[in-house]
């Protein structure tokens, strides 16, 4: 078990350097998955890139009515945006629903996503939001939709050398409100068993003209369920309108049974999470009017 | 003398003074088992089996033992051939042939996660690679996990067949034990309600935050120290000592402070090899666990399987019990069947009764002793059979148990009497109880329950001295886990008669200071009490004795009175002499004062508990959340009332961890699949209410100041509490735990 | 020594395991000198009996076994069943 | 190995150390520096006993890189009293008996003193939830929320009377 190097480059492209010059070479978000994969020996990178000292990587700025949210920002510090809380509420709450305070100090919304675990909290939220992030990589930066980059369980469609750099959130409509859910056996510190984001924008009379529904740890990556925003659109989200959603989000879960959860229990709990993701996400769009 | 003008019997009893030891734990001083460092010290590393069973056909170490730092390599061949010798230290009995094959496989492993050999380095990391270089070839042969499959005619047998044979035929079965009475059988039949249930359960883990961590010191001289925490250091002594075959004087044993054990730290998995590299290497070594070995290999509660009947007559009178229950004994005898059968329906008068268990080995890591062990699978079991049995009566569950309880002089189901017993007391406490009546919300269910546990007396040896100055230094043999160290300064303080700081209290090594036995069975404030007490007790009289020569009066005119000695009669009546002014003199009076007190102690008594559970349940996703939470239990009379709650606090919150979310996951190729916190979930701060706790006193006539054992009671009742109380909110019975989303929601919804 | 024997009761396993009765009349005039003879008739038994055996004199747990036996009627010899 | 050279500040004083790449701030901590208070229980960041607070923020040490340190300040729980004047969550935590083995102690005591530090007046909901990362398998959690919420209400009783 030989260590990784440690670098902590101050631009995005001694990054990038770093990283194209080793393809075992990972990116350091807040470590909180990497550093214990290290431990326990199931990763074994040649070096290890703390990306925490570039300044442009961490804080939440505004770009007109888009924000930006550098890859190395922690958890807890979108919460104190309350430009951000007020836009994205689901977002920001998903992003700290992830392990404990002390996680959420160091854990990263780009972390968890590169992670590329099924399970991760911030990207059916994310996703439901319509994040894109910004890559950067050898031939320059790309801007990619979130649910393209992880693949498979472990797996991200990240090039070598490449790496996010940031996340950016779409402006907002006047009436538009996003949550995320989770089922977990315990109240705290537990991986989700199945998580849900919902994002929606009514019109002046509560009508729904857009809605993205997300879901985690039912299918081996994230799942955006485009059946399940349909159903949505259109209806002032009566219990008919949402029964058709549910229907569409179970047929979209193509879980596992493993330690954390049955298929059936996946399938029937994306349902009713669903169900109240949505109710709170339209609270929170009508309650912005 | 004047007339008593205090209402209170006691002066320190009862009462919650700052611990001795805190000031070291809130700021970091202490140091645990996984805090200490030896000058020179080697860092170890153990190589743990990845199958659950195979043989052993050769373990190469050469590539480990090359690698440059690393000082010495061991395995199952450098610990000696022994005989068969079942010791017991206090928690059940182990034989040292399984004690020492745990701690390194000798020719077979029997669990993932058997330690099949070790090394010790320079660094940790060192230690570790050369770990990975060590090269074993294993003939992989089938395993098995679970208990019928383990009985099953065409099972892989754990244990070789006894050589020579005892005309039995071979099986996994470790331990059979069966008690009771009466006609079982014909009483059921005649019983106007019969209610019967098999309840099922995974192992579960003590959880103890401190992993297991040890540094041994082993010289060419034979002589040796361990620096080690543990429940019990005499324990580790002996077990080391035996393992290894050597005198039990060459080790000192020096007990550092223990994070935890919970009936987990009273075996040796560490010290016996920690030693080996020790004499190989000729410097100090640590060993230590992971989080994971920890899961992996040390010893969890038995699961179990349990069958339960109960009869009753129309009015609520039970009948007739029979309880049959199989637990996991894992890779070696366990001990837990025994309590099993001793701790199931003896809360109850029952005439006919056969109470039968099993102790089943399979490929899992060895079961250990786990708070009141063997008691609240059986517990669970009956206890929610007697909620259903109370709704097909539709009597009040409260009053079905009252109406049954037994009473001092009762038969156990040993067939002895119960003593003085605080049983019927708890129910009438908790009927009385505004919490017993309190209305309840929508989707919430209220489930009751109690239980019991036998408790434990035995060896202990306190040693308390005085200094010049007139304090006083109480040292015991027995590891301070949840704040013994203020309960012995205060049953001192109290005898002497003199404030609670000016008695101080400290564990000694096993150098200086007699045997002791573990820390566990709830012993250590009864036993060691008893000997600190009697210690004290003659201290006092030494004191008085001094006092009475300095003023040439005989010793019965001179009495120990609020921490004087006084002169009661003839010319020095009323002269007096503080306890400062008798040690200060001491030299000139004989010597020091100091008083031994080595007793096996006697006389214990069972501690009972009523458990009061108010959950919520998320009918949709089948969430259970405990709402409220009420704790009964006769404790004797509690010592520091503090610590005495903090047990019974503890205890609840463990048995709600294991009632709702903590089990064992194997996968089919018998790994454990969640060997870490994430995934072998206990619960957290925001999964507990406050606990209330309610304390009743029928004091142990036989102790000094009344003390029963209070630690390990707590933890049997709530997993029925649990149950009864979701039951109670859903119309479902959960038979099998844990009672996590999934299953809750299964059960409400008919998956699966 | 006691005026009558002692009655013993020998509760499962060390009934089968040792004795083949549940019942047994012996003289002794302590517990140590019971499981010597009560050794004589199940060999085997003293070595695995502070281990595995709890005695109970007259409905008591005695852990002290130089406790004198006169006057005692019954000694139950029961599983000692582990602590926690 | 390379060894790689850090300069923190550790409790207020200006620490220098070599660490291995690898190592993690927990590993420096307790057999570098000698500084064994933060206690590892599952090296996973699952138990919260390891509880530090890396500028300003409370982190689990067992997930930060030593190496990362450099520049930083780091407090453990050696640095939460004064001298010998124990901070009022230490003092609430003996008078409250909020520990029964204390294994799991300081990191709950400075994840307290972190919360208090933020929030003067928590709710009991917020306490718990906020210490939910700290596993405590001794006190059921009781005393542990008592204590914190009293140190709480001394803290702002200081407050009002300065």
């Amino acid at each position: 078990m030989p260590s990784p190097a440690f670098h902590a480059p101050d631009t995005v492209e001694g990054v990038v350097a770093l990283l194209s010059g080793d393809p075992t070479a990972r990116p350091l978000g807040g470590g909180t998955d990497l550093i214990v994969q290290m431990r326990s020996g199931r990763i074994a990178p040649g070096a290890v890139v703390d990306l925490k000292r570039i300044a442009a990587l961490s804080g939440v700025r505004r770009e007109g009515d888009v924000f930006v949210i550098g890859a190395a920002t922690r958890c807890t510090a979108l919460k104190d945006n309350a430009d951000l809380c007020a836009a994205w509420p689901g977002v920001v709450e998903a992003a700290n629903l992830i392990g404990s305070v002390q996680v959420r100090n160091r854990a990263t919304m780009a972390g968890n996503l590169c992670n590329a675990s099924p399970a991760a909290d911030s990207v059916p939220a994310l996703v439901a939001a319509g994040a894109t992030c910004v890559v950067a990589g050898p031939a320059g930066t790309r801007e990619v939709a979130v649910q393209d980059i992880p693949v498979s369980p472990g797996k991200t469609s990240l090039a070598s050398g490449e790496f996010v750099v940031e996340f950016r959130l779409p402006a907002r409509g006047a009436r538009a409100g996003d949550a995320y859910l989770r089922s977990i056996p315990r109240t705290e510190m537990d991986i989700a068993v199945v998580g849900v984001g919902a994002n929606l924008d009514l019109d002046a009379e509560g009508t729904c003209t857009a809605a993205r529904i997300a879901l985690g740890a039912v299918a081996p990556t994230v799942v955006l369920v485009e059946a399940a925003g349909a159903a949505l659109v259109g209806t002032k989200l009566d219990d008919g309108a949402l029964s058709a959603m549910v229907e569409a989000v179970t047929a979209a879960c193509a879980p596992i049974d493993d330690k954390r959860g049955t298929v059936a229990y996946r399938k029937a709990m994306a349902g009713v999470l669903a169900k109240r993701t949505v109710q709170i996400a339209a609270e929170r769009a009508g309650a912005k009017a | 003398m004047n007339a008593p003008e205090k209402i209170e019997t006691f002066r320190h009893i009862g009462t919650r003074p700052v611990r001795p030891d805190g000031v070291d734990k809130v700021t970091g001083k202490a140091l645990y088992g996984t805090d200490f460092k030896a000058p020179g010290m080697l860092w170890g590393a153990i190589l743990r089996s990845p199958h659950p069973h195979a043989r052993i056909l050769s373990i190469d170490t050469r590539a480990a033992e090359k690698l440059a730092g690393v000082k010495a390599v061991a395995t199952g061949k450098d610990l000696p051939t022994l005989e068969s010798l079942v010791m017991h230290v206090g928690e059940g009995a182990s034989d040292i042939v399984d004690i020492s094959h745990n701690c390194l496989a000798f020719d077979k492993v029997l669990y993932e996660g058997h330690p099949v050999a070790a090394v010790a380095a320079i660094t940790p990391e060192l230690a570790r690679e050369a770990a990975a270089l060590i090269s074993v070839e294993y003939e992989v042969l089938p395993h098995v996990l679970g208990l019928e499959e383990a009985l099953a005619d065409d099972a892989p047998l754990i244990r070789e067949p006894a050589k020579g044979g005892t005309g039995e035929t071979p099986s996994n079965v470790a331990m059979d034990v069966t008690m009771g009475r009466g006609e079982v059988e014909a009483a059921l039949s005649g019983a106007a309600v019969v209610v019967e249930g098999r309840y099922t359960m995974e192992p579960v883990h003590q959880g103890y935050i401190e992993p297991h961590a040890c540094v041994a010191s082993w010289n060419g001289d034979g002589q040796a120290q361990i620096w080690c925490s543990s429940q019990g250091h005499f324990m580790v002594r002996s077990l080391t000592a035996s393992v290894l075959a050597i005198p039990q004087s060459d080790i000192r044993v020096t007990p550092l402070e223990i994070g935890g054990g919970f009936g987990g730290k009273t075996t040796v998995y560490l010290e016996p090899v920690a030693m080996i590299l020790s004499r190989k290497s000729g410097r100090p070594v640590r060993l230590g666990m992971s989080r994971e070995d920890v899961f992996r290999a040390t010893g969890p509660a038995p699961g179990a399987i349990i069958d339960v009947r109960l009869g009753a007559d129309a009015d609520g009178t039970l009948v007739a019990a029979e309880v049959t229950f199989k637990y996991h004994s894992g890779a070696f005898a366990a001990n837990d069947a025994g309590a099993g059968v001793s701790s199931a329906i003896g809360h109850y008068r029952i005439a006919n009764t056969r109470v039968s268990g099993i102790e089943v080995l399979c490929n899992r890591p060895a079961a250990k002793a786990y708070r009141a062990p063997g008691a609240p699978q059986v517990n669970f079991a009956v206890e929610s059979a007697m909620d259903e049995l109370a709704i097909r009566l539709g009597m009040d569950p409260l009053e079905l148990r009252m109406k049954n309880a037994a009473r001092p002089g009762d038969l156990q189901t040993s067939g002895l009497p119960w003593g003085e017993i605080g049983w019927m007391q708890c129910l009438e406490a908790a009927k009385a109880h505004p919490h017993w009546s309190a209305p309840l919300g929508p989707n919430q269910g209220r489930g009751i329950a109690g239980g019991y546990w036998g408790n434990y007396g035995g060896p202990s040896t306190v040693n308390l001295s005085v200094a010049e100055d007139g304090t006083f230094t109480v040292a015991t043999g027995s590891p301070d886990i949840g704040g013994s160290r203020a309960s012995m300064a205060i049953m001192a303080a109290e005898v002497l008669e003199v404030p609670y700081e000016q008695v101080r209290c400290v564990v000694a090594d096993t150098s200086s200071i007699g045997l002791s036995f573990v820390t566990g069975g709830s012993r250590t404030t009864f036993a060691t009490g008893m000997a600190t007490v009697e210690a004290a007790r003659e201290v006092k009289r030494l004191l008085c004795e001094r006092a009475a020569r300095t003023w040439q009066v005989p010793a019965q005119h001179v009495e120990w009175r609020d921490g004087h000695a006084v002169c009661t009669s003839g010319e020095r009546q009323g002269s007096k002499m503080s306890a400062a002014q008798v040690a200060g003199s001491s030299l000139h009076s004989g010597g020091p004062v100091t008083a031994t007190s080595a007793l096996s102690a006697q006389g214990w008594l069972p501690g009972f508990g009523f458990h009061i559970c108010d959950v919520e349940v998320d009918q949709e996703t089948g969430h259970v959340s405990i709402v409220r939470y009420t704790a009964v239990q006769d404790v004797g009379r509690a010592i520091h009332a503090d610590y005495v709650e903090g047990q019974i606090q503890g205890g609840v919150a463990q048995g709600i961890g294991w009632a709702l979310n903590e089990t064992y996951i194997y996968n089919k190729d018998g790994k454990l699949e969640n060997p870490g916190f994430l995934d072998y979930r206990m619960p957290v701060a925001s999964d507990m209410p406050m606990i209330d706790t309610v304390m009743v006193e029928v004091p142990n006539p036989v102790h000094p100041y009344g003390v029963k054992g209070v630690g390990e009671v707590p933890i049997v009742p709530p997993l029925a509490a649990v149950a009864n109380a979701v039951r109670a909110a859903t119309g479902k019975r959960m038979r099998s735990l844990p009672m996590s989303p999934d299953k809750v929601h299964a059960a409400l919804h008919g998956e699966g | 020594m006691s005026a009558s024997p002692l009655r013993i009761v020998i509760m499962p396993p060390f009934d089968k395991e040792f004795f083949g009765a549940e019942r047994l009349s012996l003289d002794a005039g302590n517990l140590f000198e019971l499981i010597e003879k009560l050794d004589a008739q199940g060999p085997g038994f003293a070595k695995i009996a502070r281990a595995r055996v709890h005695l109970a004199v007259d409905g008591v747990l005695e852990t002290d076994w130089t406790r004198p036996l006169a006057d005692v009627r019954e000694v139950i010899v029961l599983p000692r069943v582990g602590g926690g | 190995m390379n060894r790689i050279h850090v300069n923190s500040t550790i409790n207020g004083d200006v620490t220098e150390f070599l660490c291995d790449p690898g190592a993690s701030l927990l590993d420096v901590l307790r057999d570098t520096l000698h500084l064994t208070g933060s206690k590892e229980g599952c090296g996973s960041g699952d138990c919260g006993a390891c509880t530090v607070e890396l500028d300003g923020e409370m982190v689990c040490s067992c997930l930060v890189l030593a190496a990362e340190a450099e520049g930083r300040t780091v407090a453990t729980i050696e640095g939460v009293a004064e001298g010998s004047v124990l901070h009022p969550v230490q003092q609430k935590f003996l008078e409250h008996a909020a520990l029964q083995c204390g294994f799991c102690t300081p990191g709950f005591i400075v994840a307290a003193k972190s919360l208090l530090d933020r929030n003067p007046n928590p709710t009991e909901t917020e306490v718990r939830y906020w210490l939910a990362g700290n596993l405590c398998r001794c006190t059921g959690y009781d005393k542990i929320v008592r204590a914190v919420m009293d140190a709480a209400a001394e803290l702002r009783q200081e407050r009002t009377a300065a």
